[in-house]
Protein backbone atom coordinates (compact mmCIF):
# COMPACT_ATOMS: atom_id res chain seq x y z
CA UNK A 1 0.00 0.00 0.00
CA UNK A 2 1.26 3.55 -1.03
CA UNK A 3 2.09 6.75 1.53
CA UNK A 4 3.40 7.25 4.92
CA UNK A 5 3.07 4.74 7.76
CA UNK A 6 3.29 7.04 11.04
CA UNK A 7 3.79 5.04 14.12
CA UNK A 8 3.03 6.87 17.96
CA UNK A 9 4.88 5.95 21.16
CA UNK A 10 4.21 7.13 24.91
CA UNK A 11 1.81 9.91 25.62
CA UNK A 12 1.66 10.84 22.02
CA UNK A 13 0.25 7.51 21.04
CA UNK A 14 -2.57 8.00 23.66
CA UNK A 15 -3.49 10.98 21.89
CA UNK A 16 -4.27 10.04 18.67
CA UNK A 17 -6.91 8.20 17.67
CA UNK A 18 -4.56 4.99 16.40
CA UNK A 19 -0.80 4.19 17.18
CA UNK A 20 0.02 3.05 14.03
CA UNK A 21 -1.42 4.94 10.31
CA UNK A 22 -1.18 5.27 6.71
CA UNK A 23 -0.59 9.39 6.12
CA UNK A 24 -0.45 10.36 2.49
CA UNK A 25 3.15 11.01 0.38
CA UNK A 26 4.58 14.38 1.53
CA UNK A 27 7.86 16.22 0.33
CA UNK A 28 9.37 16.41 3.27
CA UNK A 29 8.99 16.58 7.04
CA UNK A 30 8.00 19.93 7.29
CA UNK A 31 5.03 19.59 5.57
CA UNK A 32 4.26 16.08 7.05
CA UNK A 33 4.46 17.84 10.56
CA UNK A 34 2.43 21.12 9.15
CA UNK A 35 -0.06 17.82 7.86
CA UNK A 36 -0.36 15.95 11.48
CA UNK A 37 0.11 19.44 12.99
CA UNK A 38 -3.82 20.05 10.92
CA UNK A 39 -5.05 16.63 11.45
CA UNK A 40 -4.77 16.65 15.23
CA UNK A 41 -4.15 19.78 16.99
CA UNK A 42 -3.73 18.39 20.10
CA UNK A 43 0.11 17.44 19.07
CA UNK A 44 0.98 21.02 18.91
CA UNK A 45 0.93 20.94 22.72
CA UNK A 46 3.68 18.18 23.08
CA UNK A 47 7.21 17.65 23.12
CA UNK A 48 8.58 14.92 20.47
CA UNK A 49 11.10 14.17 17.98
CA UNK A 50 10.59 12.61 14.70
CA UNK A 51 12.26 9.53 13.29
CA UNK A 52 12.18 8.63 9.57
CA UNK A 53 12.89 4.96 9.32
CA UNK A 54 14.11 4.41 12.64
CA UNK A 55 16.82 7.30 12.47
CA UNK A 56 16.45 10.65 14.50
CA UNK A 57 16.49 13.61 12.51
CA UNK A 58 17.38 16.97 13.55
CA UNK A 59 16.68 18.80 10.42
CA UNK A 60 13.87 19.01 7.70
CA UNK A 61 14.08 16.00 5.51
CA UNK A 62 13.20 14.82 2.30
CA UNK A 63 10.80 12.01 1.73
CA UNK A 64 10.76 9.63 -0.88
CA UNK A 65 6.82 9.01 0.26
CA UNK A 66 6.92 5.29 1.64
CA UNK A 67 8.68 5.56 4.94
CA UNK A 68 7.77 4.71 8.46
CA UNK A 69 7.84 7.82 10.61
CA UNK A 70 8.11 7.69 14.66
CA UNK A 71 6.63 10.56 16.48
CA UNK A 72 8.87 10.01 19.67
CA UNK A 73 8.31 12.10 23.42
CA UNK A 74 11.70 12.58 25.34
CA UNK A 75 12.67 8.89 26.15
CA UNK A 76 12.26 7.48 29.76
CA UNK A 77 13.58 4.20 29.76
CA UNK A 78 15.48 2.84 32.77
CA UNK B 1 34.14 -10.78 14.94
CA UNK B 2 30.75 -9.23 13.45
CA UNK B 3 28.39 -8.96 15.87
CA UNK B 4 24.39 -8.72 15.13
CA UNK B 5 21.55 -6.82 17.08
CA UNK B 6 20.15 -9.11 19.97
CA UNK B 7 17.73 -9.01 21.97
CA UNK B 8 17.25 -6.51 25.03
CA UNK B 9 14.06 -6.89 26.53
CA UNK B 10 12.43 -8.44 29.16
CA UNK B 11 9.15 -9.01 29.50
CA UNK B 12 7.90 -7.68 32.67
CA UNK B 13 10.75 -7.36 35.68
CA UNK B 14 14.30 -8.90 35.35
CA UNK B 15 14.94 -11.27 38.43
CA UNK B 16 17.50 -11.66 40.79
CA UNK B 17 17.70 -15.32 39.52
CA UNK B 18 18.65 -14.46 36.15
CA UNK B 19 21.26 -11.31 37.19
CA UNK B 20 22.65 -14.59 39.30
CA UNK B 21 22.34 -17.11 36.35
CA UNK B 22 24.49 -13.94 34.42
CA UNK B 23 27.32 -13.79 36.70
CA UNK B 24 27.46 -17.72 37.32
CA UNK B 25 28.07 -17.70 33.27
CA UNK B 26 31.18 -15.81 33.63
CA UNK B 27 32.97 -18.03 35.96
CA UNK B 28 34.46 -19.90 32.59
CA UNK B 29 36.43 -16.55 31.29
CA UNK B 30 39.19 -16.52 33.34
CA UNK B 31 40.52 -13.54 31.60
CA UNK B 32 37.80 -11.40 33.46
CA UNK B 33 39.43 -9.93 36.40
CA UNK B 34 36.15 -7.13 37.28
CA UNK B 35 32.43 -7.04 36.36
CA UNK B 36 30.63 -3.97 36.72
CA UNK B 37 26.96 -4.09 37.17
CA UNK B 38 24.26 -1.20 37.34
CA UNK B 39 20.65 -2.26 38.12
CA UNK B 40 17.83 0.11 37.73
CA UNK B 41 14.71 -0.62 40.48
CA UNK B 42 11.57 0.97 40.36
CA UNK B 43 11.13 3.67 43.29
CA UNK B 44 7.51 4.14 45.13
CA UNK B 45 7.79 8.17 44.15
CA UNK B 46 5.25 10.31 45.57
CA UNK B 47 3.02 11.79 43.27
CA UNK B 48 0.52 14.46 43.78
CA UNK B 49 -2.53 12.83 45.74
CA UNK B 50 -0.88 9.25 45.40
CA UNK B 51 2.27 7.22 44.90
CA UNK B 52 3.52 4.98 42.23
CA UNK B 53 3.01 0.47 42.56
CA UNK B 54 4.37 0.12 38.86
CA UNK B 55 5.86 1.29 35.80
CA UNK B 56 4.39 0.08 32.72
CA UNK B 57 7.49 0.08 29.70
CA UNK B 58 6.77 0.53 25.93
CA UNK B 59 9.53 1.07 22.94
CA UNK B 60 9.85 1.17 19.26
CA UNK B 61 11.80 -1.98 19.50
CA UNK B 62 13.14 -1.96 16.38
CA UNK B 63 14.75 0.68 16.51
CA UNK B 64 15.73 0.36 20.07
CA UNK B 65 17.48 -2.64 19.32
CA UNK B 66 19.12 -1.28 16.50
CA UNK B 67 20.57 2.08 18.79
CA UNK B 68 21.35 -0.72 21.85
CA UNK B 69 23.53 -2.25 18.58
CA UNK B 70 25.23 0.68 17.63
CA UNK B 71 25.90 2.07 21.46
CA UNK B 72 27.28 -1.74 22.02
CA UNK B 73 29.48 -1.52 19.06
CA UNK B 74 30.65 2.27 20.19
CA UNK B 75 31.45 0.82 23.84
CA UNK B 76 33.22 -1.79 22.25
CA UNK B 77 34.99 0.38 20.84
CA UNK B 78 36.25 2.31 22.70
CA UNK B 79 36.96 -0.03 26.32
CA UNK B 80 38.70 -3.19 26.24
CA UNK B 81 35.71 -5.35 27.52
CA UNK B 82 35.54 -9.21 27.64
CA UNK B 83 31.51 -9.00 27.79
CA UNK B 84 28.98 -6.57 27.64
CA UNK B 85 25.36 -7.23 28.99
CA UNK B 86 21.76 -5.24 28.52
CA UNK B 87 18.21 -5.94 29.66
CA UNK B 88 15.51 -4.06 29.84
CA UNK B 89 12.14 -4.55 30.96
CA UNK B 90 8.81 -4.10 28.64
CA UNK B 91 5.10 -4.45 30.32
CA UNK B 92 4.70 -4.02 33.91
CA UNK B 93 7.29 -3.36 36.70
CA UNK B 94 6.40 -3.41 40.38
CA UNK B 95 8.30 -0.98 43.00
CA UNK B 96 11.06 -2.56 44.70
CA UNK B 97 11.67 -4.81 41.14
CA UNK B 98 14.54 -4.58 38.48
CA UNK B 99 13.84 -2.97 35.24
CA UNK B 100 17.04 -2.15 33.45
CA UNK B 101 19.96 -4.63 34.17
CA UNK B 102 23.63 -3.45 32.33
CA UNK B 103 26.66 -5.61 33.22
CA UNK B 104 30.32 -5.43 31.67
CA UNK B 105 33.43 -7.71 32.25
CA UNK B 106 36.38 -6.63 32.09
CA UNK B 107 40.42 -8.15 33.06
CA UNK B 108 41.00 -4.54 35.00
CA UNK B 109 38.44 -2.48 36.84
CA UNK B 110 38.63 0.66 35.56
CA UNK B 111 37.66 -0.28 31.68
CA UNK B 112 34.40 -2.82 33.65
CA UNK B 113 33.29 0.15 35.69
CA UNK B 114 33.25 3.37 33.53
CA UNK B 115 32.20 1.59 30.21
CA UNK B 116 29.08 0.25 32.49
CA UNK B 117 28.74 4.03 33.53
CA UNK B 118 28.75 5.40 29.96
CA UNK B 119 26.44 2.62 29.02
CA UNK B 120 23.72 3.53 31.53
CA UNK B 121 24.19 7.18 30.82
CA UNK B 122 23.57 6.05 26.47
CA UNK B 123 20.75 3.98 27.34
CA UNK B 124 18.64 5.90 29.66
CA UNK B 125 19.25 8.79 27.11
CA UNK B 126 19.52 6.93 23.59
CA UNK B 127 16.74 4.62 23.57
CA UNK B 128 13.50 4.90 22.60
CA UNK B 129 11.81 3.48 25.43
CA UNK B 130 9.22 5.14 27.71
CA UNK B 131 8.01 4.56 31.56
CA UNK B 132 4.44 5.48 31.96
CA UNK B 133 4.31 5.25 36.17
CA UNK B 134 1.06 3.88 37.62
CA UNK B 135 -0.19 4.89 40.68
CA UNK B 136 -1.76 3.52 43.63
CA UNK B 137 -5.31 5.56 43.23
CA UNK B 138 -5.58 4.43 39.56
CA UNK B 139 -4.17 7.38 38.02
CA UNK B 140 -1.30 7.35 35.31
CA UNK B 141 1.76 9.42 34.74
CA UNK B 142 4.28 9.53 31.98
CA UNK B 143 7.81 9.18 33.57
CA UNK B 144 10.46 12.07 33.07
CA UNK B 145 14.41 11.23 33.05
CA UNK B 146 16.25 13.75 34.83
CA UNK C 1 21.94 6.29 63.60
CA UNK C 2 25.29 4.57 64.82
CA UNK C 3 26.93 1.74 62.90
CA UNK C 4 29.10 -0.46 64.73
CA UNK C 5 32.23 -2.47 62.30
CA UNK C 6 30.50 -5.30 60.75
CA UNK C 7 32.05 -8.26 59.30
CA UNK C 8 32.86 -8.19 55.64
CA UNK C 9 34.94 -11.11 55.28
CA UNK C 10 33.33 -15.01 53.68
CA UNK C 11 35.60 -17.47 53.71
CA UNK C 12 36.21 -19.28 50.10
CA UNK C 13 34.14 -17.65 46.95
CA UNK C 14 31.24 -15.31 46.71
CA UNK C 15 28.17 -17.33 45.58
CA UNK C 16 26.09 -15.73 42.89
CA UNK C 17 23.14 -16.97 44.81
CA UNK C 18 24.80 -15.05 47.62
CA UNK C 19 24.79 -11.61 45.07
CA UNK C 20 21.12 -12.64 44.04
CA UNK C 21 20.20 -13.05 47.73
CA UNK C 22 21.61 -9.78 48.26
CA UNK C 23 19.77 -8.32 45.52
CA UNK C 24 16.33 -9.59 46.32
CA UNK C 25 16.74 -8.36 49.77
CA UNK C 26 16.30 -4.86 48.97
CA UNK C 27 13.04 -5.10 46.77
CA UNK C 28 11.49 -4.06 50.47
CA UNK C 29 13.23 -0.94 50.03
CA UNK C 30 11.16 1.01 47.26
CA UNK C 31 12.68 4.46 47.77
CA UNK C 32 15.93 2.61 45.84
CA UNK C 33 15.95 3.68 42.31
CA UNK C 34 19.68 1.78 41.40
CA UNK C 35 22.09 0.01 42.75
CA UNK C 36 25.61 -0.36 41.52
CA UNK C 37 27.60 -4.05 42.00
CA UNK C 38 31.07 -4.11 41.67
CA UNK C 39 32.63 -7.89 41.65
CA UNK C 40 36.74 -9.26 41.64
CA UNK C 41 36.56 -12.34 39.85
CA UNK C 42 40.05 -14.40 39.99
CA UNK C 43 42.23 -14.15 36.72
CA UNK C 44 43.84 -16.93 35.20
CA UNK C 45 47.16 -14.60 34.69
CA UNK C 46 49.89 -15.97 33.32
CA UNK C 47 53.20 -16.27 35.12
CA UNK C 48 56.73 -17.14 34.10
CA UNK C 49 56.56 -20.90 33.40
CA UNK C 50 52.85 -21.10 34.74
CA UNK C 51 49.08 -20.07 34.80
CA UNK C 52 47.33 -18.80 38.23
CA UNK C 53 44.71 -21.72 39.25
CA UNK C 54 43.40 -19.54 42.41
CA UNK C 55 44.68 -16.75 44.86
CA UNK C 56 44.92 -17.26 49.01
CA UNK C 57 43.42 -14.34 50.52
CA UNK C 58 44.64 -13.29 54.14
CA UNK C 59 44.11 -10.37 56.17
CA UNK C 60 44.71 -8.57 59.57
CA UNK C 61 41.04 -9.27 60.20
CA UNK C 62 41.16 -6.78 63.23
CA UNK C 63 42.22 -3.52 61.25
CA UNK C 64 40.43 -4.59 58.35
CA UNK C 65 37.10 -4.41 60.00
CA UNK C 66 37.92 -1.77 61.60
CA UNK C 67 39.27 0.13 58.58
CA UNK C 68 35.80 -1.31 56.14
CA UNK C 69 33.99 0.54 58.95
CA UNK C 70 36.02 3.90 58.66
CA UNK C 71 35.37 3.67 55.03
CA UNK C 72 31.74 3.00 55.41
CA UNK C 73 31.05 5.94 57.33
CA UNK C 74 33.17 8.37 55.28
CA UNK C 75 31.48 7.08 51.99
CA UNK C 76 27.99 7.36 53.52
CA UNK C 77 28.71 10.82 54.67
CA UNK C 78 30.22 11.32 51.47
CA UNK C 79 27.11 10.24 49.14
CA UNK C 80 23.49 10.05 49.74
CA UNK C 81 23.06 6.22 49.67
CA UNK C 82 20.03 4.03 50.95
CA UNK C 83 22.06 0.80 51.48
CA UNK C 84 26.32 -0.53 50.94
CA UNK C 85 27.57 -4.18 51.32
CA UNK C 86 31.24 -5.29 51.38
CA UNK C 87 32.52 -9.34 51.11
CA UNK C 88 35.63 -9.93 50.94
CA UNK C 89 36.80 -13.71 50.62
CA UNK C 90 39.18 -15.31 53.15
CA UNK C 91 41.12 -18.75 51.82
CA UNK C 92 41.19 -20.22 48.55
CA UNK C 93 39.35 -18.29 45.43
CA UNK C 94 39.93 -20.38 42.25
CA UNK C 95 40.09 -18.63 39.05
CA UNK C 96 36.47 -17.53 37.91
CA UNK C 97 35.35 -17.70 41.13
CA UNK C 98 34.27 -14.05 42.54
CA UNK C 99 36.44 -12.79 45.77
CA UNK C 100 35.16 -8.80 46.12
CA UNK C 101 31.09 -7.97 46.11
CA UNK C 102 30.95 -4.49 46.66
CA UNK C 103 27.46 -3.47 46.57
CA UNK C 104 25.65 0.68 47.00
CA UNK C 105 21.58 1.49 46.71
CA UNK C 106 20.59 4.83 46.60
CA UNK C 107 17.54 6.60 44.99
CA UNK C 108 19.20 8.12 41.74
CA UNK C 109 22.14 6.66 39.73
CA UNK C 110 24.99 8.99 39.76
CA UNK C 111 25.22 8.67 43.76
CA UNK C 112 25.06 4.98 43.81
CA UNK C 113 27.66 4.50 40.53
CA UNK C 114 29.96 7.12 42.27
CA UNK C 115 29.93 5.47 45.67
CA UNK C 116 30.68 1.93 44.15
CA UNK C 117 33.48 3.30 42.31
CA UNK C 118 35.32 4.98 45.22
CA UNK C 119 34.34 1.98 47.40
CA UNK C 120 36.09 -0.11 45.27
CA UNK C 121 39.63 1.99 45.30
CA UNK C 122 39.54 2.54 48.57
CA UNK C 123 39.26 -0.99 50.02
CA UNK C 124 42.42 -2.07 47.32
CA UNK C 125 44.01 0.34 48.28
CA UNK C 126 43.34 0.61 52.14
CA UNK C 127 42.40 -2.61 53.22
CA UNK C 128 44.84 -5.14 54.95
CA UNK C 129 44.29 -7.96 52.85
CA UNK C 130 46.51 -10.13 50.95
CA UNK C 131 46.53 -12.52 47.95
CA UNK C 132 49.04 -15.02 47.48
CA UNK C 133 48.54 -16.24 43.55
CA UNK C 134 48.80 -20.34 43.73
CA UNK C 135 49.95 -21.36 40.22
CA UNK C 136 49.25 -24.43 38.22
CA UNK C 137 52.83 -26.03 39.13
CA UNK C 138 52.64 -25.60 42.53
CA UNK C 139 54.51 -22.51 42.97
CA UNK C 140 53.40 -19.35 44.02
CA UNK C 141 53.64 -15.78 44.02
CA UNK C 142 52.25 -12.69 46.08
CA UNK C 143 49.99 -10.77 43.96
CA UNK C 144 50.63 -7.09 43.59
CA UNK C 145 47.64 -4.57 43.04
CA UNK C 146 48.55 -1.73 40.03
CA UNK D 1 52.63 -10.98 80.18
CA UNK D 2 54.83 -7.97 79.74
CA UNK D 3 56.47 -6.61 75.97
CA UNK D 4 55.09 -5.87 72.49
CA UNK D 5 52.92 -8.50 70.40
CA UNK D 6 54.47 -8.31 67.00
CA UNK D 7 52.36 -10.18 63.88
CA UNK D 8 53.70 -10.31 60.49
CA UNK D 9 51.24 -10.53 57.25
CA UNK D 10 50.89 -11.86 53.78
CA UNK D 11 54.85 -12.51 52.59
CA UNK D 12 56.62 -11.31 55.47
CA UNK D 13 55.29 -13.93 57.87
CA UNK D 14 56.71 -16.09 55.22
CA UNK D 15 59.96 -14.54 56.02
CA UNK D 16 60.05 -14.91 59.77
CA UNK D 17 60.10 -18.06 62.22
CA UNK D 18 56.54 -16.87 63.65
CA UNK D 19 53.63 -15.56 62.49
CA UNK D 20 52.89 -13.82 66.17
CA UNK D 21 55.79 -13.24 68.70
CA UNK D 22 56.48 -11.30 71.57
CA UNK D 23 59.06 -9.03 71.45
CA UNK D 24 60.78 -6.53 74.29
CA UNK D 25 59.68 -2.98 75.19
CA UNK D 26 61.44 -0.30 73.50
CA UNK D 27 60.86 3.20 73.68
CA UNK D 28 59.47 3.66 69.95
CA UNK D 29 58.97 2.30 66.85
CA UNK D 30 62.68 3.30 65.30
CA UNK D 31 63.98 1.19 67.91
CA UNK D 32 62.12 -1.24 67.40
CA UNK D 33 62.26 -1.59 63.61
CA UNK D 34 66.34 -1.41 64.39
CA UNK D 35 65.75 -4.11 66.75
CA UNK D 36 63.80 -6.43 64.37
CA UNK D 37 66.39 -5.62 61.78
CA UNK D 38 69.07 -7.09 63.58
CA UNK D 39 67.25 -9.93 64.30
CA UNK D 40 65.96 -10.71 61.22
CA UNK D 41 68.47 -9.23 58.58
CA UNK D 42 66.43 -10.72 55.91
CA UNK D 43 63.53 -8.04 56.53
CA UNK D 44 65.64 -5.58 55.25
CA UNK D 45 65.15 -6.54 51.72
CA UNK D 46 61.37 -6.25 52.31
CA UNK D 47 58.60 -3.66 51.63
CA UNK D 48 56.31 -3.28 54.67
CA UNK D 49 54.61 -0.58 56.80
CA UNK D 50 54.08 -0.51 60.60
CA UNK D 51 50.71 -0.26 62.34
CA UNK D 52 50.63 0.30 66.04
CA UNK D 53 47.37 -0.52 67.59
CA UNK D 54 45.64 -1.36 64.14
CA UNK D 55 46.37 2.12 63.35
CA UNK D 56 49.34 2.63 60.39
CA UNK D 57 51.83 5.04 61.30
CA UNK D 58 54.16 6.94 58.56
CA UNK D 59 57.16 8.43 60.99
CA UNK D 60 58.45 7.57 64.70
CA UNK D 61 55.92 6.66 67.23
CA UNK D 62 56.75 6.32 70.79
CA UNK D 63 55.70 3.10 72.42
CA UNK D 64 54.43 2.03 75.73
CA UNK D 65 55.55 -1.25 75.78
CA UNK D 66 52.20 -3.31 75.77
CA UNK D 67 50.79 -2.81 71.72
CA UNK D 68 50.20 -4.71 69.32
CA UNK D 69 52.76 -4.43 66.02
CA UNK D 70 51.87 -5.54 62.72
CA UNK D 71 54.20 -5.80 59.85
CA UNK D 72 52.25 -4.93 57.05
CA UNK D 73 53.60 -5.81 53.17
CA UNK D 74 51.77 -3.89 50.26
CA UNK D 75 47.82 -4.53 50.03
CA UNK D 76 47.08 -6.92 47.64
CA UNK D 77 43.18 -7.23 48.25
CA UNK D 78 40.35 -7.76 45.72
Amino acid sequence: MEGLTVKAFGMIAEKLPEQEFKFPKKENTEELLASLYNEYPNLKDLDFSLAVNQQLIQQNTPLEGDEEIALLPPFSGG
Amino acid sequence: MTRKPKNIFVEGPISSEKIAKSIQNHSSKTNIGAHSIFLGQVRADEKEGSVVRAIEYTAYEEMALQKAFEIREAIFEKYNLTCMHIYHSLGEVKTGEICLFVFTSSKHRKMAIDACEELVERIKNELPVWGKELLENSDENWKVNT
